[in-house]
């Protein structure tokens, strides 16, 4: 049944309360179950053995003495799984990703796999296993890898998108193009022109919770398998495929997921656990520790990116540029591409150009990372916003007013934006009284906006009512930070019940339609979508049921406030039935009452925000303290305030420690030398202040209540407001992230040295 | 694997001794247990010294105090008269870690470990730490300075134990400080450390040791920068040639924590401010 | 092969025996042999703050303890925090500030903010940051979990009073 | 007024931007006209007009009408003068 999406602008009673979250006597007790809590009878204990070398051929994998150990029960190797070479090259990809085929591609690249009763047990047979190499030349560096003398890492590997088709292969697998206007006569228009490159190192999600698995494949090929992901039921179209298993055959259960922000869309390990238990024909819990985290998931691209903007005196961009280099690791990605289509989202530029070069290095896969690409992209951008606005000496919050996106704007990947939020957001930054507090000498503030799509996608939901009244709401995204509560008080609003009357529950992949991966802001946004059309689905029902129970036509009957009234004459007599009453009778009036929606929740309401930071520079160590913060954010409609919040504030921090001291370290030898909590530095509590946060609520015309996805768009400003904070502060502008102390403290020492010989000179 | 927590100094000495094997003590384990996860260390035999008396208290005595090689940093942080005493090595230790950590890790398993960063290291040869080295039949004292030989080796012989490290008591108007930097404000390794004690007379320094980490090999102590503070009342003079002693004492590696020059600059800098600390606590005017 | 050992103690103040490996640390042994699931691995090295317990009353990282040092003392867990059914004063507030989103960190967090309150009944917000910064949360970005601790402690003042 | 409703009913042509390297795949082209009633339609004559194009739309495309982006639906219509942009894909975290 097909149902309007378009936003009403209807009353609520319950969203936009702050209610408890449902699972949380869970987590608070410890009883929540995650990846690594689930068992089975006689499972075993899954280990992987990695490539020590950034680059080098497998030229034999002996596995013989593994497979004598006592106790181990299956080894596996690439031999093990089919060859999908030739066929859809994405999965090929995928399946090469968590298992090498004859060539080690990163430091971390999964070679063999065990199976054995104990952890003991499992760990001396990765040691039998004798693997030799052959050291291929290795590449990790973005820019380095796209130079002439590069070593190409596959030769399959031509760069699309060029408009002569090359003759050799490279490392550079796509060049993407976005933009509209006359470049080149927008720049002979401006007054200013700036020009200036950028580097962003690799980060990663850093999720606590590892990746866990506990699979089991039966020799009918029956499957089943827990797992903490963010996409259950890509996980069983893409294990299926890989593994040439039926997908109704293979049951898929998310745990309850300790943390994923796009690193947990994509299968690494679950493939292998899979194969494990199918050769083993026993069940195999397979969890990764943070070292394997590190080495062998998806972090984000590391990049380099020059940008020119050229503005009027008066302050109007009249053409701006973006020249983007990203590394996906050693498969092709879309990184670049994504980055193409946001670099400048946050402003009406005319005239502009953006072109992106996916490359390919010696490093594991890339995944998504909260808004993928945006940051890196906006990191950029703002910073140069500044500097051209300091060019004209313009305020750099009014510069941006000035040339801020707006409905009719064009976006840069061409289509004509609804109503969005970045204006208010500007403006709200500049009312804010955090803009009015003062500095102190050696502090600085720095004001920087970001974009995100945010997507919707295929979408299923159930919603069955018990006899007394109390409803189950079964979704198919995952919870990953209160989604629960969110989708309860929307089926609680459309059905006029209480909170606590509606229970939430994440469904397995065979019990409920495909759901599209929990990633682009979609979760509250596409599940509550399909909440609110089931609950009206179940809402019809209950109708026909109070007309038979009162007796009259159900086209007499309306429904108010969770009650079923009869209108019309001779109807006014006759009792208002309210939800509880009609369920208790449902045995006798037709059986269960249910409601179910599948939508592909399309219209997801791009997502803008403004943020402001303020901090200290040690200018003797080139250490920086943040000591304010405050983000700015248009979240459509906030179902439960709290949990927005705290999307807004859970992004300000990954895009603060991002901004400051996270970074993937590789060294000469081209294996990472940090794969740990200890040397990958994402903030500790004591690293940060309160984290303020202001929502806006600029409807989104395409879903029933206005919701935008609030997740992701918040990481993005950070990198530019500390940037810009730190020029602030000490009138050095960053150019490479992290600005960790080694890199502020050099900077300014260059400055100062610029200084010296300027005056001496 | 075998694990053994003997009652006494003299048996551990000898299950050590009698190991053919890779042997290793167990203090906190902050440090042993993490090599064991990363496979970095494979113990034939583990000798767990917490439930040594001997090894677990912190006793004050004639000449100062005996802190046992058991001891948690949180029981030396607890310890009112230490934290009088020698307030800079117990900020030394404390910084060790996590409260968590704080718990389990031990001044002698951070001098033991033998890491170039240990925080309280730098603090404990400031202070004139010495360490009782008990081997089979036989029980020395050394110097803090002298156990450390290198990255991840000690002088100690097969078979000895650190049984404690003794603190000497403080003569009138001493100070001290450690002070370290690092990216994060806390659960970080030093990219470089500085400990300072001094003694002074009338606001003139008359005693002082300065002693680096994580900038050489081993933690350095660095006579000439104590030379550059002794007469002086640390004034800016004073303050310079002590960063010129520290910035020549350094000999530091480029690494994924900071680069050599990073750590030369920085090792100046935490010298005066440590140094202008240690001023302080021991009387002078600030 | 490691040697195991039998390991007698009391968890959450239950007697617990187990045979343990010589090499498995206490993490291990409270997931797998003593059903204490809400104790986390996050890292395994100590840099996560996921499996804090305390051990005879002092706040560790679980990974970081041998199981058979287990032997003769006494563990508390997250499974502990609870007293008669009724959950603790900090767990309410954790849910009542939203203090959690994934939660995979909240058992940790609480097990180290409950040290940090039974030794200093009113912290300051820099000191509850500081014994709060061994537990990592990538979700949050603390804000909500210092002031759910805040609460907790103010609450916690007042009913002593009274 | 009647007879132009008419003749527009009947010709659905629609001009539609291409973005990135979807203009490769059809020759360059910044703009293209193509009739067409529903997404599913635009992508069918896309493919048969632009056989480069078609890896393209393996790999995942998405379709801009009038500024709301649909990644999945292509039962969607285009409306009359409908402004139309084919873009990549996107995924999300």
């Amino acid at each position: 049944m097909a149902h309007d999406n378009s936003y009403t602008g209807q009353k609520f009673e319950v969203v936009g309360n702050r209610f408890l979250r449902p699972d949380g006597i869970d987590k608070v007790t410890g009883k929540a179950r995650y990846g690594a809590d689930a068992n089975a009878p006689g499972q075993l204990v899954g280990l992987v053995l990695r490539s020590p070398h950034a680059h080098a051929k497998i030229k034999k994998i002996d596995t013989s003495k593994a497979e004598k150990l006592p106790g181990v029960k299956a080894v596996i190797t690439s031999d093990d799984l089919p060859d999908l070479t030739g066929g859809n090259a994405g999965n090929a990809h995928i399946l090469e990703n968590c298992m090498a085929r004859g060539r080690a591609l990163y430091d971390g690249h999964a070679v063999a796999a065990v199976a054995a009763v104990d952890r003991q047990t499992a760990r001396q047979a990765l040691k039998l296993i004798k693997v030799s190499y052959q050291k291929l030349p290795h590449v990790t560096d973005v820019d380095e890898a796209m130079a002439p003398d590069a070593p190409v890492i596959h030769d399959w590997c031509f760069t699309a998108g060029l408009e002569e088709k090359p003759t050799k292969p490279s490392n550079i697998a796509n060049r993407t193009q976005m933009g509209h206007g006359d470049v080149d006569a927008g720049f002979a228009a401006a007054d200013v022109i700036i020009e200036k490159s950028y580097k962003t190192e690799q980060t990663h999600q850093g999720y606590i919770e590892p990746h866990a698995c506990l699979a089991s494949v039966n020799p009918d090929g029956t499957s089943e398998l827990w797992v903490t992901t963010q996409g259950p039921f890509s996980y069983r179209s893409v294990c299926a495929a890989l593994l040439g298993l039926d997908i109704a055959k293979l049951k898929v259960t998310s745990s309850e997921i300790g943390g994923g922000f796009g690193g947990k869309t994509h299968v690494w390990t679950e493939p292998l656990a899979l194969a494990l238990s199918r050769k083993a024909n026993r069940p195999v819990k397979l969890v990764m520790t943070r070292d394997e985290v590190f080495r062998a998931t998806g972090p984000t691209a590391s990049t380099s990116v020059d940008v020119k903007i050229g503005a009027t005196r008066k302050g109007k961009i009249t053409a701006a540029t973006l020249e983007l280099r990203y590394q996906g690791g050693a498969f092709p990605g879309p990184w670049a591409m994504l980055a193409c289509m946001t670099g400048f989202a946050c402003y009406n530029i005319e005239n502009q150009r953006s072109v992106g070069w996916d490359v390919i290095v010696n490093r594991p896969k890339v995944a998504a990372y909260r808004a993928p690409s945006a940051p890196m992209a906006a990191y950029a951008v703002e910073s140069t916003m500044d500097l051209v606005a300091d060019a004209i000496g313009m305020d750099a919050v009014d510069f941006r007013l000035k040339n801020v996106a707006k409905e009719g704007t064009q976006a840069p990947y061409g289509p004509i934006y609804g109503p969005i939020g970045i204006e208010a957001a500007l403006k709200a930054v500049k009312k804010h009284p955090h803009m009015k507090s003062r500095l102190k000498k050696g502090q600085g503030r720095g004001v920087a906006c970001g974009f995100w799509f945010n997507i919707g996608g295929q979408t299923c939901v159930d919603l069955n009512i018990g006899t007394d009244g109390t409803v189950n709401l079964a979704v198919g995204t995952v919870d990953v930070g209160g989604a629960r509560s969110s989708l309860a008080m929307i089926a609680a609003e459309e059905l006029g019940v209480g909170y606590d009357d509606v229970k939430v529950h994440v469904a397995d992949t065979s019990s409920l339609g495909h759901n599209d991966t929990t990633e682009g802001s979609r979760g509250t946004f596409s599940s509550g979508m399909a909440a609110i059309f089931a609950a009206r689905d179940a809402i019809e029902v209950l109708k026909g049921r109070a007309a038979k129970m009162l007796d009259v036509p159900v086209e007499d009957i309306v429904w108010e406030h969770g009650e079923a009234r009869a209108t019309g004459k001779g109807h006014g007599n006759l009792p208002k039935l309210s939800l509880k009453e009609i369920a208790a009778k449902s045995p006798n009036t037709g059986g269960p009452i249910a409601g179910h929606n599948e939508v592909v929740a399309d219209g997801a309401g791009m997502g803008f925000a403004a943020h402001i930071c303020d901090l200290e520079v040690d200018q003797e160590t080139g250490h920086t303290e943040i000591l304010r913060y405050t983000v700015v954010q248009d979240a459509g409609k906030a179902i439960n305030p709290d949990y927005v919040e705290g999307q807004f504030q859970g992004a300000a921090a990954q895009g603060i420690g991002w901004a400051l001291n996270e970074e993937y370290i590789y060294g000469k030898d081209g294996r990472l030398q940090n794969p740990g909590f200890l040397d990958y530095r994402i903030p500790v509590c004591s690293d940060l202040p309160f984290i303020d946060t202001k929502i806006l609520e600029i409807p989104n015309p395409t879903h029933p209540y206005g919701i935008r996805g609030v997740g992701e768009t918040s990481i993005v400003p950070p990198l530019g407001a500390i940037g810009n904070a730190i020029a602030n502060a000490t009138g050095v502008r960053m150019n490479h992230v992290p600005m960790s102390p080694v890199r502020v403290l050099d900077a300014l020492d260059q400055a100062a040295q610029y200084e010296e010989q300027v005056s001496a000179g | 694997m075998r694990y053994e927590s003997p009652a006494t100094t003299k048996e551990a000495v000898a299950l050590l001794a009698k190991e053919k094997g890779a042997a290793f003590i167990l203090a906190g384990g902050t440090d042993l247990l993490v090599r064991m996860k990363m496979g970095l260390a494979e113990p034939d035999l583990v000798v767990d010294i917490k439930r040594i008396p001997d090894m677990n208290t912190i006793k004050t005595t004639q000449t100062g105090f005996r802190i046992g090689a058991g001891v948690s940093g949180a029981q030396l942080t607890a310890h009112k008269a230490i934290n009088k005493a020698w307030p800079g090595v117990v900020e030394a230790t404390h910084l060790i870690g996590s409260d968590q950590i704080q718990g389990r890790c031990t001044m002698a398993g951070n001098l033991c470990n033998a890491s170039p960063a240990a925080d309280s290291v730098p603090a404990m040869i400031a202070a004139g730490a010495k360490a009782i080295v008990v081997g089979k039949g036989k029980r020395r004292t050394v110097p803090v300075e002298k156990i450390v030989t290198g990255p991840g080796k000690t002088s100690l012989k097969k078979g000895e134990v650190v049984e404690a490290i003794t603190l000497p008591k403080p003569a009138k108007r001493t100070g001290d400080a450690y002070l370290r930097f690092t990216p994060r404000t806390e659960m970080d390794i030093a990219v470089v450390g500085v400990g300072i004690s001094m003694t002074l007379e009338r606001g003139v320094v008359k005693k002082a040791r300065v002693c680096l980490g994580a900038v050489a090999p081993t933690a350095v102590l660095v006579p000439a920068a104590a030379r550059a503070l002794v007469g002086s009342k640390l004034d800016d003079a004073a303050l310079n040639k002590l960063v010129a002693a520290c910035a020549k004492a350094c000999n530091p590696i480029d690494d994924k924590r900071g680069t050599a020059a990073y750590r030369t600059r920085v090792a100046g800098v935490l010298a005066k401010r440590a140094a202008k600390i240690a001023y302080k606590r021991a009387g002078g005017a600030a | 092969m490691s040697d195991a050992v039998l390991v007698s103690t009391k968890v959450n103040g239950d007697v617990v025996e187990f045979a343990c490996p010589t090499d498995e640390v206490l993490m291990d042994s409270l997931r797998d042999r003593a059903g204490m699931n809400g104790v986390k691995e996050g890292c395994g090295t100590g840099d996560c703050g996921a499996c804090s317990v305390t051990l005879d009353g002092q706040l560790v990282c679980s990974c970081l303890v041998l199981g058979v040092e287990a032997n003769g003392r006494e563990i508390g867990t997250v499974e502990g925090l609870t007293e008669d059914g009724k959950l603790h004063p900090l767990q309410e507030k954790f849910i009542e500030h939203a203090a959690l989103q994934c939660g995979i960190c909240t058992p940790g967090f609480l097990v180290a903010a409950k040290a940090l309150l039974d030794n200093n009944a009113n912290p300051t917000e820099t000191e509850i940051r500081y014994a709060l910064a061994g537990n990592l949360c990538r979700c949050t970005g603390y804000d909500k979990i210092v002031r759910a601790v805040q609460a907790t402690a103010k609450d916690l003042r007042k009913s002593k009073k009274r | 007024m009647h007879s132009t409703r008419q003749r527009n009913t009947k010709n659905r042509s629609v001009q539609v931007s291409l973005n990135g390297a979807l203009r490769s795949g059809a020759g360059g082209a910044a703009s293209i006209d193509i009739e067409a009633a529903t997404i599913a339609e635009l992508l069918t004559k896309l493919a048969e007009r632009y056989p480069d194009m078609s890896t393209h739309l393996e790999k995942g495309i998405a379709v801009a009408i009038n500024g709301t982006v649909y990644r999945d639906d292509w039962t969607q219509k285009i409306p009359q003068g409908a402004e139309v942009f084919l873009m990549p894909r996107i995924e999300g975290g």
